[in-house]
């Protein structure tokens, strides 16, 4: 029944011969072709069970709570704003990845190797062409221009406490101006008419104007906190397709997310693991990557698909922050916001 | 009664116990200082006092306006009756994402009372309290329903003729015979809209915010185990309070009823009063129930060039980023079959829960019946989270096995099973079985042959709901199920998760479909319990 | 006070009400006879409008009861299988008529406390009605049904259960107090004994039908056709052919009363006016059984040629059984009867 | 066959059966008579195990029956309120016990037939049973009793709705088929006449224990007590001084049997053995009432002093409403009765 018993017998436990089976955790994102999937069969023998775990602050603590018996090998798909509980947790084991050398060092936020960077995305506020062009008014650029009175109630954020676009964009206002500015900045905003919902659902198919779903539902606001990958994904799923996506990104409003993986403390198969962390930084998978999970590869040598070169923006200076410092400001900057904000 | 017990004991006490005891006891040390703590703060405060009232207005509510609905179910006879209660029903399976976009486009910018009066419900509790009555206006139709079609409709003679009138009679003597399963139905929905997730999320706004979702935040994004662990033994408290309100209100209302035939209580409206009653309960459908999904079946057509059925077409071919591993048309397959084993395991272990909860015994049975609705209550996180730090050494090893899925869904299907044969089952009276046994009928076969055929209607009403509950399920199945093998929710919340125009109409096409695979389930199993009464006639 | 105007209630094919007109005047107490299926209880469900007509009126107090609803009619009904209400104990299912009229609460209390003491069940207010046994249902069912004293009161077999004894107490106690509230009676009863003690007139139904409708005494000494002869429990019915006060039949010559109807014709002798005599004149009369009936014996003589015949005898005058014996008849037990299509 | 040894049942304070000892004979038919409410369901109920003993003993065939199931009993038991299968259809109603002891599909149509047939309902085993009609719905109660011929059969009530053609029928062929098959029966009844046609021996019940047990002829000539003799509908009791031949009463000297008891005693002087005769000596009787009772009139005289007296009188001798007239009492119908503690 239900067909899932296939290839799970190989899994047995430790102390078998050499288990064929490697098992990545991840949360509901994660996506890759099947190609590519299979050409790590062929390369190392080993076979990738792919388990989802919820999304990835639920993945990140089932991991957490499992620790020492996890259901996988590898775990992927923990960003910056989670890697502090993981690591703290110690749910990685150290592993140097080969190949380690072709991806920035500037994504390389553990010094231990207990995880590797992915890929990488850009939260950014996206904006809808078609409202800017009949209104005809320049879309905003940067932080400040969305709380300029031209664009008075037209941008909908999420809420940071429930949705992770919505935190990466506080996190953002929070690096741009500083641990103790972002709270007036919040405040024009707030006086400049932001909208807050509570998922990246109902702002971007609901509110949002730019969207198909926005637009059945006579969403009316413009702006829209989302992801700089959106606007490719909206052509690449336009239906009929495009010549142009619809919506663009204002690069000045960014937040850098990147995404790890690691070796699973207590992995049952850590040769398969180990293994397959070198293979999620190969310049196959990294070239995969980017239309499966709409991200940018992290590895230097992997090239942008046509649609991202063509539709895609780069982002010159998105902001970042440390993993360390956002585990610690997170929850009273989250308070703040709250009582700022919604109250 | 060994097997509810050890269903119960080990996919659902053992996991909340665990979970909880790993919050409550940091280093070996017990937090219950944090009770006080926790309990203390203003802003949890503010969301029990809004988790409750809400529930109960909800309930109240629903009762209100589905009362009527379930005697028109029960007393009249009127064509395409099977298919109404079939799409009354379908609001259940709908994962409640969806069916917070139909309502935003109800009652929100630019919906209907929008254009029609200028009215904006959205981010109003109204919003959430209609939503509420529209995802369980069937627990009351089907429950009560269910008792009321086999209620011996001359008691209600009785009070006519001794000067009661037809509302009078009603209250005085047929409302007393269903107390038990309207109790039910409240009881159920109360559990439901007390432990209300992405109704309030996305209905409320920021605004509200429930026990429910403060429990998903302490666990999921705060990863606050203890304050998590106090919130549930709180929600385990209030459960409890309400079990035992429902245990006292009901314990003294079960009689032994005369059963009937349903099929010879339910005629065509007669007179101008029962028309009356009957086109009310038609209006009140089209606008609550029919409404809502018309506004996704709508969407699903709508393209960008006019109607059509483009997004359809576009589930059969290959997703063009190859996300899905399969083609999403293969996941109704996936719902379907893990519904029926959820179903299957629901109907077993509640039907014999019920069939021993029948005999009403002692304090032990009456625990035991409490411990069985506790799974409504408790909310998906938490016994999620259970499973993964309980059921990870052989041979229950299932973290990642497939049946944890249905295993999981028939956790709240049980309920469903029980809460609706066991009024019925306790209104049989004692006496037939008597009578089987006097003609030679031992217990099991008494049981068989007389409680079995009377409570077969409430048995095909409460598959229903275990099945629609399961094909409908989110919470659980979508850190369960394999990605080869992904439900229609899971697949929908999927599509909703991407930006895209085709992602968008997919997913109120699969929505759609959900709908209509619902609905035509819901009919087969109307078909199986007609079939096989007119064969017992 | 109540008149059906060709009162017709059909359940699929089959008339339950065959176009049945009816008449009970303001005080009158009229108990319905009539085989088990015969359509009385029909008959009082229409009346209350309970059940639909599919044809002909119902009229109470000169006013055409179409359309106006079971409460409002101003009837009482006891339901031939009670009914009770489960939920409720004895004294909530008696009071519950009055509770509906608006009476006040010593009312009830009072009323319920005098209704059960004249029912023989003193004190019983608080008893579950399930733990009754079926007589004492039966007259909680009858007392809910006094309670709230309607201007026309139907019983369905409201003494069915009860023994002789306390059937007999009831019988006169509900008569004087009919007589003195005034209330219209219609009772349905399969106890000729009940009904000609209690009724003013008393209707025989049969297939939906009025078969005889008269006074209690007019029906038993003349019934009006062989099926009501029949239903009394008459079965000395024998063709006959009546020639001035003579009737000729297979068991011989019997005298019938002079203004008899003559020609070919069936006749009924009762039971009661057969009188046994020493054998006269051959052939005898054997007698085949004897059947001890409290009072009195039956015995069933079986003649030389032709039906058996019953006589109804003192204990002390039954012969043995097998014994041959000669037959004498009374002339006031022998009735002609009419025709019989009902 | 069946016998019960101080079996007791209670109710709370209330005992519903009260150290009953009691023996059926095989292939014997015993009716339990009593009043409402005496305890002759529940005698029923704990011989079918339905009621558990707080005292005493069942047996059947000599075996205790504690600890047997119901099913297992081989009894049978028609219950007072029917109880029919509501989900089922009137063949499915009497073919459950077969189907339970097994018989086949044929066997089962067959014997439906048959059972449906005798009770007068042919043709009807696919109607459903709530669209039947009291008596109806009784006839297929005892219908679904007696198919599986149990070897003990209990019927509370069987005939209580019929009328009494079919019901003197019924009872006729009952014996037949009980004869027939050799069933030990035990019926309840309220109705003297049934029970007394029916069965072998009487047993009458008074509030849980037996009060009087023996032949038909010999409970109804010889009443035990002042209770039974009330129960049988006796209500002629006075208070009497019994010396030699003669009692001496309220109501004047009345000749009683030689072997009468002597001393002072309750003396039942039965309707039937009243006779009226002209008015010899002062003081004269007066006539109080008549009640009119189908082959008879029961007529109520008043004494100058002490309790009315009734008479049973052929319609033709009855004398007006008032009048005075003389009364004669035959020895026969006088009987002297004994002590009244059940
Ligand atoms: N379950 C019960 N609980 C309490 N009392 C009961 C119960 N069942 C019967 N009784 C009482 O026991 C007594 C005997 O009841 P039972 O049913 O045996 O009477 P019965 O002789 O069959 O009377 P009837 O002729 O009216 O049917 C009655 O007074 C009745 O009220
Ligand atoms: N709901 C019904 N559907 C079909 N037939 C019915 C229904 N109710 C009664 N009948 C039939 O109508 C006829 C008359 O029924 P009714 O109950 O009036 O009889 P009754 O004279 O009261 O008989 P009894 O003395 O047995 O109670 C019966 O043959 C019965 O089977
Ligand atoms: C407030 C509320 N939300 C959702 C549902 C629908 N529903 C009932 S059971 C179930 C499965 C998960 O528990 C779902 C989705 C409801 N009835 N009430
Ligand atoms: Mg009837
Ligand atoms: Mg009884």
């Amino acid at each position: 029944a239900c067909g899932a018993e296939d290839g799970e017998k190989a899994a047995g436990p430790s102390g078998a011969p050499a288990p064929k089976t490697v098992t990545l955790v991840s949360h509901d994102s994660f996506n890759a072709s099947k190609e590519v999937l299979a050409a790590f069969t062929q390369q190392t023998g080993f076979t990738v069970k792919v388990l989802k775990s919820g999304d990835a602050g639920e993945a990140v603590n089932k991991e957490i709570l499992t620790k020492g018996a996890p259901q996988g090998d590898v775990f992927f798909g923990v960003d910056n704003t989670l890697l502090s509980r993981a690591l703290d947790n110690g749910i990685f084991v150290p592993y140097e990845a080969k190949g380690l050398d072709r991806v920035p060092a500037a994504y390389q936020l553990d010094k231990e190797h207990r995880v590797t960077p992915i890929d990488s995305g850009d939260i950014c506020v996206n904006y809808d062409k078609k409202y800017f062009a009949d209104k005809k008014l320049a879309p905003p650029v940067t932080f400040d221009d969305l709380a300029k009175p031209a664009y008075k109630d037209l941008l909908v954020v999420e809420n940071p406490e429930r949705s992770s676009p919505g935190l990466g964009f506080l996190l953002g206002t929070a690096a741009k101006y500083g641990d103790d500015g972002w709270q007036d900045y919040w405040s024009k905003l707030k006086a400049n008419g932001v909208k807050t919902v509570d998922s990246w659902e109902l702002a971007y198919n609901q509110e949002f104007s730019g969207s198909a779903g926005g637009k059945k539902a006579k969403g009316d606001r413009p702006l829209v906190v989302s992801y700089a990958s959106s606007p490719p994904v909206e052509v690449l799923y336009g239906e009929p397709q495009p010549k142009e996506a619809p919506t663009g990104v204002s690069t000045g409003t960014c937040f850098r997310q990147t995404e790890f993986a690691g070796l699973l403390n207590g992995a049952k198969n850590p040769e398969g693991g180990k293994a397959l962390i070198d293979f999620l930084i190969s310049k196959k998978f990294q070239e995969d990557m980017p239309l499966q999970m709409f991200v940018n590869p992290v590895a230097k040598d992997a090239a942008l698909p046509e649609l991202f070169t063509k539709h895609g923006v780069v982002v010159g200076k998105p902001e970042t922050m440390a993993p360390e410092k956002i585990a610690e400001k997170r929850d009273p900057w989250i308070q703040q916001w709250s009582s700022l904000v919604l109250k | 009664m060994a097997a509810p017990v050890a269903f119960f004991a080990l996919f659902f006490a053992w996991p909340v116990v665990s979970i909880v005891e790993r919050g409550l006891r940091v280093d070996g040390a017990w937090q219950f200082g944090r009770f006080g703590e926790t309990l203390s703060r203003p802003e949890i405060l503010d969301v029990l006092w809004f988790t409750c009232w809400q529930a109960l207005a909800s309930t109240g509510l629903t009762l209100l306006i589905a009362l009527p609905g379930a005697y028109v179910f029960a007393r009249f006879d009127f064509p395409g009756k099977g298919l109404l209660r079939a799409v009354v029903t379908v609001p259940f399976v709908m994962p409640t994402v969806m069916v917070g976009t139909a309502f935003l486009a109800l009652v929100g910018r630019g919906g209907l009372l929008d254009g029609l009066w200028g009215v904006r419900l959205d981010t109003t509790v109204w919003a959430i309290l209609i939503a509420h009555v529209f995802f369980n206006y069937a627990v009351v139709v089907r429950t009560v329903g269910g008792l009321w079609a086999q209620l011996d409709p001359r008691q209600e003679e009785a009070a006519r003729v001794l000067g009661a009138s037809r509302w009078r009679a009603w209250r005085t003597v047929t409302l007393p015979a269903l107390a038990p399963s309207v109790a039910a139905a409240a009881l159920m929905v109360f559990l439901f809209t007390a432990s209300s997730f992405a109704v309030v999320q996305i209905l409320g706004g920021s605004t509200y915010s429930t026990l429910e979702t403060e429990i998903y935040r302490q666990t999921v994004v705060r990863f606050d185990l203890t304050t998590a662990a106090v919130l549930t033994m709180v929600q385990f408290a209030a459960v409890g309070l309400v079990l035992v309100v429902h245990a006292r209100t009901v314990r003294r209302r079960e009689t032994a009823l005369k059963l009937v035939a349903p099929e010879q209580t339910a005629r065509r409206p007669r007179g101008a009063g029962q028309w009356a009653l009957f086109a009310g309960v038609l209006l009140s459908v089209a606008l609550l129930i029919v409404l809502p999904l018309g506004v996704l079946v709508e969407r699903s057509f709508a393209t960008s060039h006019g109607y059509g059925f483009d997004y359809y077409r576009a589930l059969r071919t290959p997703d063009p980023s190859g996300t899905f591993l399969v083609p999403l048309l293969d996941t109704i397959g996936n719902s379907l079959r893990y519904a029926v084993v959820a179903t299957l395991i629901a109907l077993v272990v509640g039907g014999l829960a019920a069939a021993a909860l029948t005999r009403r015994a002692g304090r032990l049975v009456r625990g035991f019946d409490a411990l069985l609705m506790l799974p409504l209550g408790v909310s998906a996180v938490t016994v999620g989270f259970g499973f993964l730090i309980t059921l990870d050494e052989p041979p229950l090893d299932l973290r990642a096995s497939w049946i944890l899925v249905p295993l999981a869904q028939a956790l709240v299907g049980v309920p469903f099973v029980v809460r609706t044969m066991l009024p019925v089952l306790r209104a049989v009276d004692e006496r037939l079985r008597e009578a089987a046994a006097v003609l030679g009928a031992s217990p099991w076969r008494a049981w068989r042959e007389v409680d079995l055929p009377l409570v077969r209607r409430a048995l095909l009403i409460a598959a229903g709901f275990a099945f629609a509950v399961s094909l409908g399920e989110f919470g659980a199945t979508v850190f369960i199920a394999r990605p080869d093998s992904p439900t229609l929710p899971v697949a929908v919340a999927r599509l909703l998760g991407r930006p895209g125009e085709l992602n968008y109409g997919q997913a109120m096409a699969l929505s759609t479909i959900l709908m209509v695979v619902c609905a035509v389930s819901l009919l087969l199993l109307e078909r199986l319990r007609t079939e096989r009464t007119s064969g017992e006639f | 006070m109540l008149r059906l105007d060709g009162a017709t209630v059909r359940f699929g094919a089959r008339a339950a009400l065959d176009a049945v007109d009816l008449e009970v005047a303001d005080h009158e107490t009229v108990c319905v006879l009539g085989p088990s299926g015969s359509g009385k209880s029909t008959l009082l469900r229409a009346v209350a409008g309970l059940q639909a007509l599919d044809g002909g009126r119902v009229l109470l107090g000169g006013a055409d009861q179409r359309g106006v609803p079971v409460h409002r009619r101003g009837v009482g009904l006891m339901f031939q299988d009670h009914q009770l209400f489960p939920q409720r104990d004895v004294g909530g299912n008696v009071a519950f008529g009055l509770r509906m009229h608006g009476a006040g609460k010593a009312e009830q209390t009072e009323r319920v406390r005098e209704l059960l003491d004249l029912v023989g069940l003193p004190g019983a207010e608080r008893r579950a009605v399930s733990a009754l046994s079926g007589g004492e249902q039966q007259r909680v069912a009858l007392a809910r049904a006094l309670a709230p004293r309607p201007r026309l009161l139907m019983l369905d077999e409201p003494l069915g259960q009860l023994d002789r004894g306390l059937r007999e107490r009831l019988v006169v106690e509900l008569r004087q107090l009919f007589g003195r509230l005034g209330t219209t009676v219609l009772a349905v009863t399969h106890d000729q004994g009940d009904a000609f003690a209690l009724a003013d007139r008393v209707v025989v139904m049969r297939d939906g039908r009025i078969a005889q409708s008269g006074a209690p005494v007019e029906v038993w000494s003349r019934p009006a056709s062989e099926f009501v002869a029949r239903f009394l429990g008459f079965d000395n019915v024998v063709a006959a052919r009546v020639t001035g006060a003579v009737a000729e039949t297979v068991w011989g010559k019997i005298p019938v009363p002079d203004d008899a109807p003559q020609g070919e014709r069936r006749l009924l002798v009762r039971p009661g006016g057969v009188r046994i005599v020493p054998v006269e004149e051959a052939p005898a009369w054997t007698v085949e059984s004897r059947t001890f009936r409290g009072s009195h014996v039956v015995v069933r003589l079986r003649p030389a040629d032709g039906p058996p015949l019953d006589a109804e005898l003192p204990l002390r005058e039954v012969p043995g059984e097998g014994a041959e014996v000669g037959v004498d008849f009374r002339t006031e037990d022998v009735v002609v009867l009419g025709d019989d299509t009902p």
